[in-house]
């Protein structure tokens, strides 16, 4: 299997959504050693809201199912995470459109588009120990993948392992960017708490499609 | 250290509704709002630039404080306990408000309030609604003091560009000038914490809003007195005040601090200035509330000489409305 | 519980000290004074009847909030921590302002206040200064609900009484129609004070400001919204409201309990009453301090319609003032 | 002895003030238990502004004595305490006018129109507990004393020793008047704190006089 149906990736969404939700306590606990303590807290607010209105509606396309769930995280969340993710979900939304099924090339070029668009709306590039370093890692793991003709299964693992590598690499970093800056060397030892967010959603699609 | 017995989950939006609810005939809220986390001012004044004032989190300014007192800002939009409000918030009020005008966004320096605000103008582009970005970041103690001011936070100090720009706006300057000049402003402004560990003795300069530690600590003398003449000296030194600028300065008291310490506190901070460079306008006042240390927010701004007129009327606030 | 870093001996005349610094053009101090405990409104109109209030002690209303506003009380005396004001103090006041049509002194009914205002009135007949006092017995909780009114103690329902005798002795009011008029507003005003025990989950009303258990408990639901109706509750048993009075409240906002708990707080109390007596006029603020407790003060007034226009206008203190 | 001059009369209040002020302490946690913790801080402040005056002053008659130290305390003191003790100061000057020295009898008639006027001022009688309960105890004992025809010595024990006794009878009392009032039967038990700071000021004026 190579293309990937609507249908799937909203259930595949809706997965992640609880596993984002579960995990509110882990998160938080993370960016209150280096941050304000608030990222479990509003991603549960702009999962649980995605949740609830992939329960409820259908989608005609790959597009409009990532856009729709792009512009409630923006609404619902608030912080730098609802903007952050809220890009990542619109950002590449042009590489789906009017598809359905769409391809684990597709899917590469949709996030690949939703990365750079978090690079420039955020300012932030790798290093600067944010979600962007496990994501940038999950698109180049993804992007390679899918050049190497991976299937739906190994495309979305590949992207699991890079994000989590990329949230592994933010430990020992000293913060560059965002409130957690101000905490300076505190936060060495530390992974980013948006960096781990980003890779248990990598995770959860690569439960899905397991 | 900090009891909140309202639902954390909708506090904003609680909150938001209560003061429509008790204040009619000053605040509104947005009709069918997604999150109803906007105040607007009442009655509407779409003729002219509008104020749109964002903040969230611990540092978030009361959003009365903002929108409720007379020509202050137009709107105030409040996020979460912690966050930024959310970019489709501003841009809603905006939507709602539809001032041809522009906008003129103000906000402080941090991560969640720039990308808000920034992808809120985005979104009110589409609609054909220009605005402008005026992004405090007056804390020159929250990152290193020889870092570039770019990458300061912000505290309470946009209270004298809300007011300066609140005036300016019913004077009908448009969006241009005001950029200009609050722009302007901002540069002249500068504030720091001052908070005081009570068991260790310490007098503490530039303890972040978010329990990021003091940037400056004393041991020598533990006294509201030795504060204010140490937050004083570090604010004028960052912000060297020319000939033809006045001092104006702003206490704010979290609400763990007292009202006697405050008003003890500026008048001490008044008495030691006497000798160096006068402050001519000093108000303390509950600005803003930071939730973390038993101290005070000092903002100073070196206001030129011509902008002093904005500053001379008094105004009030529902902190205290009979 | 609460820090204080100012001098305890001395804060009160440092207050008192600091507010006439920094609002030269609100207040003054009574020069030559021998504890500086008094603020007077400035200017003084000693053409009309004057009003002095006092207070002393943990539940001491801010003296600014008092005197510093337009049209409420011309004299603000404080004591010291826990004390009322002395009778010399309330004295000298008077004896500066030099009002020929007299004083209304106001005051609440703790024995402390109770005698230094009869003894201060003694001091002032001497110098042929007339005065009438206004003893405020709100707290309808402090005492066995069941005791006369006249022994119960005040807590802030006297702003009202306040705000009208304000007004009226601005119009030119004599001291006899308003020592009359004042008298009965008190009569129909009623307060408690609403805790909460956020160790044991408990709903309290009636504890006292210094410490005094809670006389009511209520373990059934502990949130905002339950402790409102109980609270709205038992003031209108209280003050059986008739056919041509108009309900007035405020919502006192000690200082360890924060500024959304208040507004959700007194937007229930307005949803609550909704469906019984509605309040036609609510008003949360920061009226006072009480040490003891998170929650809130509550003061009821079943105001006679022909006096609604006294508080119909808005006005300004100095809690927030640019 | 059985005449008391001025300059006594001011060295034995010299000796009460450091007294009081030297139980600034225990008077404090009396009224912390069933009041509101300021009896000791009132009286300390009353009594240290007397000491000085008294340290830089000479009084032509006891009834100038008198009458200043009862003013300095109603303009120092404020609170209930400021008010009662400048009434009990001031109260009986009467009795001493245009006197130096004074006898027993001129100074049990001081007392005793100064506790007629607390009476009357603060509207208490024996058994409310309060000072009234020391003080009226002071005055019973110091009448007699004098009718009796003790000396100066004598005198003042039998007021000191009133005092004490009338304090101790407050311990088993419930609080009928002033804010301790409002702590029920939590007063039960306890010592006004009122009635002991009386009971203080007639030791040291017995010690003095001993
Ligand atoms: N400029 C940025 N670009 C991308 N991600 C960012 C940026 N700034 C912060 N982040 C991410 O956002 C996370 C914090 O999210 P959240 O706690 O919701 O925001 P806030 O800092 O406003 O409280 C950080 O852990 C980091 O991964
Ligand atoms: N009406 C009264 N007459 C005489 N003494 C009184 C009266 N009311 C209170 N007292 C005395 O005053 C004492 C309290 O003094 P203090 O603590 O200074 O006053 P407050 O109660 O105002 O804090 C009580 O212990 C009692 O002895
Ligand atoms: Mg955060
Ligand atoms: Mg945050
Ligand atoms: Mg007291
Ligand atoms: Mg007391």
């Amino acid at each position: 299997m190579n293309t990937i149906t609507t249908a799937q990736l909203q259930e595949a969404l809706l997965h992640a959504c609880d596993v984002v939700i579960d995990a509110e306590g882990m998160l938080t606990n993370l960016d209150t050693i280096i941050g304000d303590g608030d990222h479990g807290i509003g991603m549960k607010t702009g999962f649980s809201a995605v949740r609830t209105m992939l329960q409820d509606k259908q989608f005609e396309t790959a597009d409009a199912l990532m856009r729709e769930t792009g512009m409630m995280l923006l609404k619902v969340m608030g912080g730098t995470s609802g903007v952050i993710y809220g890009t990542l979900f619109i950002g590449g939304h042009q590489a789906l459109k009017d598809k359905d099924p769409v391809t684990v090339q597709d899917f590469a070029g949709y996030i690949d588009l939703g990365t750079q668009a978090i690079a420039r709306r955020g300012k932030v590039s790798k290093g600067d120990k944010t979600m962007y370093d496990a994501l940038s890692a999950a698109r180049d793991a993804m992007v390679q993948a899918a050049r190497e003709g991976a299937d739906v299964s190994e495309f979305f693992r590949a992207g699991a392992e890079g994000a989590e590598q990329g949230a592994e690499a933010t430990k020992p970093m000293q913060s560059r960017i965002g409130r957690s800056k101000n905490f300076r060397d505190r936060t060495v030892g530390h992974p980013d708490s948006g960096a781990v967010s980003t890779s248990l959603i990598f995770r959860a699609l690569a439960d899905y499609f397991a | 250290m900090i009891t909140n017995l309202c639902n954390s989950d909708t506090i904003s939006s609680d909150f938001t509704e209560a003061m429509a609810a008790i204040h009619p005939d000053r605040v509104c809220t947005v009709p069918g709002s997604f999150n109803n986390r906007a105040l607007l001012r009442v009655p509407i004044e779409n003729d002219r630039v509008n104020l749109i004032v964002s903040a969230g989190g611990a540092g978030a300014p009361f959003p009365d404080s903002m929108v409720t007192c007379q020509s202050m800002a137009d709107a105030s939009v409040v996020g979460g306990l912690h966050a930024a409000p959310s970019a489709y918030d501003i841009y809603e009020a905006a939507k709602y408000i539809d001032a041809k005008p522009g906008y003129l966004l103000i906000y402080n320096n941090f991560m969640g309030d720039c990308l808000n605000n920034d992808m809120a103008r985005e979104l009110m582009e589409i609609e054909g609604l220009k605005s402008s970005l005026i992004t405090y970041n007056d804390d020159c103690l929250s990152v290193d003091p020889s870092a570039p001011r770019e990458e300061r936070t912000g505290l309470l100090g946009q209270h004298f560009g809300i007011r300066i720009a609140g005036l300016m706006a019913r004077e009908g300057a448009d969006l241009c000038t005001l950029t200009d000049v609050i722009g302007r402003v901002r540069t002249r402004t500068a504030s720091l914490n001052v908070s005081f560990d009570t068991e260790k003795n310490l007098v503490e300069l530039g303890r972040g809003i978010s329990g990021e530690p003091a940037r400056i600590t004393f041991d020598e003398e533990f006294s509201l007195e030795f504060a204010a003449a140490k937050a004083y000296d570090h604010l004028l030194k960052d912000l060297s005040p020319k000939e033809d600028e006045v001092l104006c300065v702003l206490v704010n008291r979290p609400f763990v601090t007292n009202y006697e310490d405050t008003y003890i506190f500026a008048h001490a901070m008044m008495k030691h200035a006497e000798g160096i460079v006068p402050i001519r306008r000093m108000t303390p006042g509950h600005f803003g509330r930071h939730y973390y240390y038993y101290g005070f927010g000092v903002s100073m701004l070196c206001c030129p000489k011509d902008l002093m007129k904005y500053l001379a009327e008094k105004y009030n606030t529902t902190s205290y409305i009979f």
